[in-house]
């Protein structure tokens, strides 16, 4: 059954105090029993200006946005015509907003919500101290039905430590929004039974990433700070001594991705993370990566491209270089997790990987799947065995670090161990690791590097599927917008129209036999991307082969694609 | 740095047993042959075993030097032996650490991981075989080479700005400890690279290394080098090391500086399991 | 009719003289009136070590090498087997050699050539002064039939400035050669009539490159040396001065890359060269030229890879990251020149298309093309106008940098125009130029760079075409490789089994409709590429509808792929 | 630089010409709206027109700083500041070129194109506002950074690296005019770009420039900057501009160096057509 939910955006400027009132609200939900969603959206000033909470709850689980908002709570107007086009309202929707700041603009008035007024900075001026966020929290937790009791014990916990006065105001501005909440035919969530203590999670993707590299094994960072990835690399500053590894801040990208290939080299697994133009910067050290066959990781958030681009703005414009962007013939392996919660799994399983398989290893994440916050069932912990393949003392007879070996996983000596020394190396080389300018060599070597990544035994990790796996209709996505493509197929199911999903987890190599398979007996296919060049569809279709009928629902960022977009697609190429 | 305890019972080892049989392809004369050799008795004399010492290194000839020796390497990419050095000695302090290259290297397409490299002190040995020329393809000039060198087809009017300073620019960046070879005499190369390699942090050894084939001249410096930097001992003192430096030709051999800035080494202490860490994510 | 050529190849190691010697014979036969092609191969040491030259001398234009060596001259055997690959013999070949230098080795006996023993050395001996490879080449003259006036003009030109003596000295050493020519059922070129003075040149593909850039416009160079690169900067170095523009040594290729943009910006048609490792390092700044429209070449030489690879041989492995590797969505332009004449003209055009769309251009040679020299036609001097749109008054009046056009090409103002300063930005902007990180903003802004180049009218420069258009049979190749592909489909014409060859000059944007126009009615299709993963192949599948039947002649380097190979792929994809 | 000959009739330029209509993406009260104004008021007194002046910059806060100026703007990639600046000055001498940015972009990402720009001394001013953290990154530690700022996540204990000493860089990597200024005073900082232009070859121009949201305590740099370093006229001997900084305190502003290197730009007279080079390829 699609997902009954209420979404909500906040916005004002400077000190409205958006942000804080959206993380209160999705925390409160949490703490009574509601999934939920909260992603932002910024103006360019570096503080203050324009900012925008997005909220989805529900009391089922939520990977993605919905079509529309349901409320749009507006302390004030500033810049709203810049992002107005992130916030689709429709005639359903419901504008409350404060008369004091002037009038509706017309943007907003164009799709014919109900225009509700609430003054918010007068209420909250009647309270000694009261901030008209409070006022705005009770409002909408009484329209939509939140449990009170959970936003007081949040307001509580934030405020707890500033004294009871600090909680005491912040509830009474809570109770008068409370008062002034009048209007009617919102959607409300249903009634939630807290689910048992640590059983969720709030999380934000980003720090998701962490915690899965870290519990992949990672527990050496280079670092270099880029919009949107720096809170990966933050969280694990944190994190990561707490577990006896170490994050260092480097000078640059081609730093930051050097020393990780140092450090696994030396036999701790390694990671940086990074977004677009830091990747740029580091493909030919990717290369070596490939060629010397040193595993290590790059979290890639993407963001608007090409260049500086839009920084904090989300796009799945990185896909190309993710995929082809190193010279030479230099297969790799590129993953994208499918939500917030399986950016945990993801992570995990791309360290596994590149351990396992001694290669570079790309996992594309977004900003909108990065900077947002979810509140998720608990990740299951998984244990994948089978880390980097490190030489028995039978190996180190005669060692050749580049054996040519039936898997094409040659047993790797790491510093320390007597007798595999061995020097590896970005020059083409022979077995023992010796350059080699020889045909042969070359060719052997070229075929190993891709071998092993071919015999790999991926599993069922390789994708995420739902729907009707015998549907003639498929729908093939990646990334954060695999939780929309979830909602419209589910949609679909419900309209009698069946849909198969495909969301490959594992987008290098190309799942050519998996993919064919998973499209067998389907005659008609839809792409859905966040970017302008359709990148996922031209590496499908360079690679393997699509039902006679391909359509694609692509779209640059910052506007995602929501549900209801691919629900037309669908029933358009259906028809 | 256990490995060079003087009390471990190891079998003796000497400069041979860390040199492999993979032939250089460097040319007959090349300077590069002697430090390999220094490089090697330094190890032997330090007594490290093999297989407790890696050497990084970027892309040169001399960047080469990796394979001819016994110990780890890692012939990594052009510019970047340092970060990759890093990496290795931070991920795995015990190790002894070695990072070489050429001057084209170090300083033109690496000086930024040079630069940092002096500040941020990590605890390894950094060599650089100096011929003030782009061998490996071909003889362009490099930072260091002379204004008005005209033998490059790339610069036929010469390069026309001045020659970068290798020493005072790890004194600038906070090397701790600043050093200059010559090739001449493998015996006082490796002394000098032995008090590289002991002193804590990041230690810069600029080794004048001829290119006999782009830069036939150079067999000339053997006329040219001469001891100290005005002072038998190294100063201490940047002050002091300054003002050695504003007397220095170019071919004062020898420490020129040796200073006592703490050593960076994140120490990590474990004292949770990843599980304990995820539990902060949890909605109570 | 197929090409009546001999090839010869030359081996010796350190001081036997194979080079000068190759180049002497290329020369004298051009001289003579022959068509001629060189390239080398050279061993890892720095200097001396092992090398070869490899000729193919023919009285018709030669593109490519042919499938077998006619002769191969033997100074020494260092090293041989470390190459012998690339030497490839058979049954019908002579293999003449210096018995003092040892016995033939096993890959040298192994194909069945005739092994003929001539005494080089010591024949050489008994010339005070005379050298080893004049009388080498005394000896290959003779054999081939090739005028000895000619050497004789060349080894005046070479050693006239010894002295008299030393002209005698070699001229001695060369008949002494001559006299030891007793072999025969060697080819023999047809008597040419010297060409008319000036009408022929020799030249390397690099310094093709090198002029073709020049004639474009190029004024400003920045540069950071590499192999197989090197020599089109070092060509420029000498001669863009003598036409009033300058080339500046770098630190590193980010800073190459940059200073062209800067170059470029100011008005000045700018270009860098550079190799795999190299371009991976542009790759982010090149991003910046398509985001700020500004033009920029990067000649990439491609070399073996990935990673440092084997940076001495020749591949085409580059065609991934020049076409996919630049992060966002980044529309931009990739040629291949399609033999070392086409050298110029592709360099040319590149030019033209950067500066007239207003974006980079990555022409794609290789070491093959590169580093070899040929004996060539006086390419066409090729007038292309239009170039960058530059601003006129009427555009200056509330200038717009990013104005949005129907072409998708906005007219830009240069430093120095009053009234047109604007700021060229790698965010994503307004048409004004200031940065946005609205919706609207970025889709007409993705869609204007994209417009642009899918409007443009690149006429017939796309591609060559050879054999028959509307045989079923299609072969497509690209680069170094369109020589040996025009031979075999010339081979395949004469054996009866017509082909079609489409090698494009333009590989981005894909000319699909061109292409698929140019396909239209073939069933079967060949894509021959040098490298291991079919990089082209899988671009072509993932743009346009390709044949029913398609297959792969994909090899990395260094070993070329010869025209029988080809043939013999098309014979069997054609049963 | 014809644009700045005093003979020129051209008409009279005020400071707000050079400010354009771009509202700065700037936290109120950020330095670099002081450098900003005094860039316009330098650009004025040397009536540079608008169309003849160009800045290039990377990306970071400060690097935004292009757009609000009325000259000709190139904002281009992070780091990457001084390579687009020579470029265009080397493309085209008679423009006036700045390059302008953070000490994260320029010291940096950007710090091997900072030594090279050094050596090279193409004749333009750097411009770096530094305010010791990278601002638009939402304030992680810079190179110019105190060791034991804890205030960023990413560096939760300090960096725990010696910062980087912009002006003794600088020095040892050649540059021929060196200067400290502070945004406290917009005619005072725009009399330093004043001669920071003026002075032929590469210009560096350090402007200690608060960032008001990551490190408001640099609010109190007014008190702790001076004037000189120790001496109210430049050095024009390195050796006293290094014994100079060995006492500065990193708050002494005005100019430290002046020195007199030539100025590197080719300049290429055409003599020949393209054709009549193409004739070298010609087989006679
Ligand atoms: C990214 C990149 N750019 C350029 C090159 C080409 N390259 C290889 S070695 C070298 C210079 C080597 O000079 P140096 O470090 O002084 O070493 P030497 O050969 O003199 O010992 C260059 C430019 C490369 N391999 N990679
Ligand atoms: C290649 C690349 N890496 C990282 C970033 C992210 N980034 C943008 S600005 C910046 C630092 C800016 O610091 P600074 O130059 O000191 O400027 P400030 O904002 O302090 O003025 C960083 C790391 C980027 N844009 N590009
Ligand atoms: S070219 Fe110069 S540096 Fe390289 S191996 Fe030969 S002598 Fe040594
Ligand atoms: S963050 Fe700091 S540097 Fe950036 S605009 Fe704000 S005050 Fe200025
Ligand atoms: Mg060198
Ligand atoms: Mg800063």
């Amino acid at each position: 059954m699609s997902n009954p939910s209420v979404s909500i955006a906040l916005t004002g400027s400077g000190g409205a105090g958006v942000m804080t009132a959206g993380q209160m609200l999705l925390t409160a939900a949490a703490r009574a029993g509601c999934y939920g969603l909260m992603s932002r959206s910024l103006g360019p000033q570096i503080r203050g200006g324009e900012s925008a909470a997005l909220l989805r709850l529900s009391t089922a689980p939520v990977d993605g946005p919905d079509d529309i908002f349901d409320l749009l709570l507006a302390f004030d107007w500033g810049n709203i015509d810049r992002f107005a086009a992130e916030l689709p309202l429709n005639e359903n929707s419901v504008v409350i907003y404060d008369p004091g700041q002037g009038p509706v603009p017309e943007v907003v008035r164009e799709p014919g919500p109900r225009l509700v007024q609430v003054p918010l900075k007068e209420i909250a001026k009647g309270i000694p101290g009261g901030r008209e966020n409070m006022v705005g929290l009770g409002l909408i937790t009484t329209l939509i039905g939140l449990d009170a009791a959970s936003l007081r014990q949040v307001i509580e916990e934030r405020l707890g430590r500033k004294g009871a006065e600090a909680v005491d105001t912040s509830w009474q501005a809570v109770e008068a929004g409370a008062e002034a909440a009048t209007v009617d035919g919102l959607p409300r969530l249903d009634q939630a039974s807290p689910a048992a203590p640590g059983s969720r999670w709030q999380i934000s993707g980003n720090d998701a990433v962490g915690l899965g590299a870290l519990r992949g094994g990672v527990r050496f960072v280079a670092a270099y700070p880029i919009t949107p990835a720096t809170e990966i690399l933050e969280w694990m500053a944190v994190n990561l001594p707490k577990v006896g590894g170490a994050l260092v801040q480097c000078e640059d990208e081609l730093a930051s991705v050097c020393m990780a290939l140092g450090g696994s080299y030396a036999g701790v697994p390694s990671m940086t993370a990074t977004a677009g133009p830091g990747l740029a910067l580091m493909t030919e050290a990717i290369g070596l990566g490939v060629a010397s066959e040193t595993p290590v990781v790059i979290a890639n958030v993407m963001r608007g491209g090409p260049s500086t681009g839009i920084p904090t703005k989300s796009e799945q414009s990185d896909l190309n270089i993710a995929c082809y962007g190193l010279h030479g013939d230099a297969p790799h392996i590129v993953t994208a997790p499918t939500s917030i919660a399986d950016c945990v799994f993801t992570a995990q399983w791309t360290v596994y990987l590149a351990e396992a398989l001694q290669c570079p290893a790309i996992l594309l994440s977004d900003q909108a799947m990065g900077q947002a916050q979810a509140v998720i069932e608990k990740p299951a912990e998984v244990a994948f065995i089978g880390r980097r393949k490190v030489a028995r003392p039978a190996d180190l007879e005669n060692y050749q670090r580049y054996r040519i070996t039936a898997d094409g996983i040659s047993p790797v000596a790491l510093p320390g161990m007597p007798g595999g020394q061995h020097t590896a190396d970005g020059l083409e080389h022979a077995p023992s690791g010796t350059p080699s300018t020889q045909a042969a060599h070359h060719q052997e070597q070229l075929d190993k590097r891709r071998r092993k990544l071919d015999r790999f035994d991926y599993g069922d990790h390789w994708a995420i599927r739902a729907g009707d796996p015998e549907a003639e209709l498929a729908l093939i996505t990646f990334g954060s917008l695999t939780g929309a493509a979830r909602d419209a197929v589910t949609r679909c199911a419900e309209a009698g129209l069946p849909v198969r999903l495909i969301a490959p987890r594992l987008l290098l190599p190309v799942q050519v036999e998996r993919l064919e398979a998973a499209l067998a007996g389907a005659t008609k296919l839809l792409i859905v991307e966040q970017n302008h060049e359709a990148q996922l569809r031209h590496l499908l279709a360079g690679h393997i082969r699509l039902p006679a009928v391909v359509d694609s629902l692509n779209r640059a960022g910052p506007l995602t694609i929501r549900p209801g977009e691919i629900v037309s697609a669908l029933t358009t190429l259906a028809a | 740095m256990s490995a060079i305890d003087a009390d471990t019972a190891a079998p003796v080892l000497k400069a041979s047993d860390y040199k492999s049989d993979v032939k250089p392809v460097w040319c007959p004369g090349c300077g590069d042959f002697s430090v390999l050799s220094a490089i090697t008795k330094a190890l032997a004399e330090l007594g490290i075993p093999p297989h407790e010492a890696v050497v990084a290194s970027g892309i040169g000839c001399s960047s080469r030097i990796p394979a001819y020796t016994t110990v780890y390497g890692f012939h990594s990419v052009h510019g970047r032996a340092l970060p990759v050095a890093s990496g290795i000695k931070l991920a795995r302090p015990e190790l002894t650490v070695l990072a070489a290259g050429g001057d084209g290297d170090g300083f033109s397409i690496g000086g930024n991981h040079f630069i940092h490299a002096c500040r941020r002190n990590v605890d390894m040995t950094y060599i650089v075989m100096d011929n003030a020329v782009y061998g490996m393809t071909k003889g362009q000039a490099s930072p260091t080479t002379e204004p008005d060198w005209t033998a490059s087809k790339l610069t036929p009017d010469g390069p026309g700005i001045s020659a970068f300073q290798p020493l005072e620019m790890a004194l600038s960046a906070g090397a701790q400890f600043i050093a200059r070879g010559f090739t001449a005499n493998p015996n006082t190369l490796a002394h000098l690279i032995c008090q590289a390699i002991r002193h804590p942090g990041f230690s810069l050894v600029q080794v004048l290394s001829p290119c006999i084939t782009y830069r036939p001249e150079q067999r000339a410096y053997k006329n040219r080098v001469h001891q100290h930097f005005g002072h038998p001992e190294p100063a201490t003192d940047r002050r002091e090391a300054f003002a050695r430096l504003m007397d220095d030709d170019g071919f004062s051999l020898g420490v020129l500086y040796k200073g006592s800035q703490p050593v960076y080494q994140p120490a990590p202490a474990p004292s949770a399991t990843p599980e304990e860490v995820a539990a902060q994510f949890a909605i109570c």
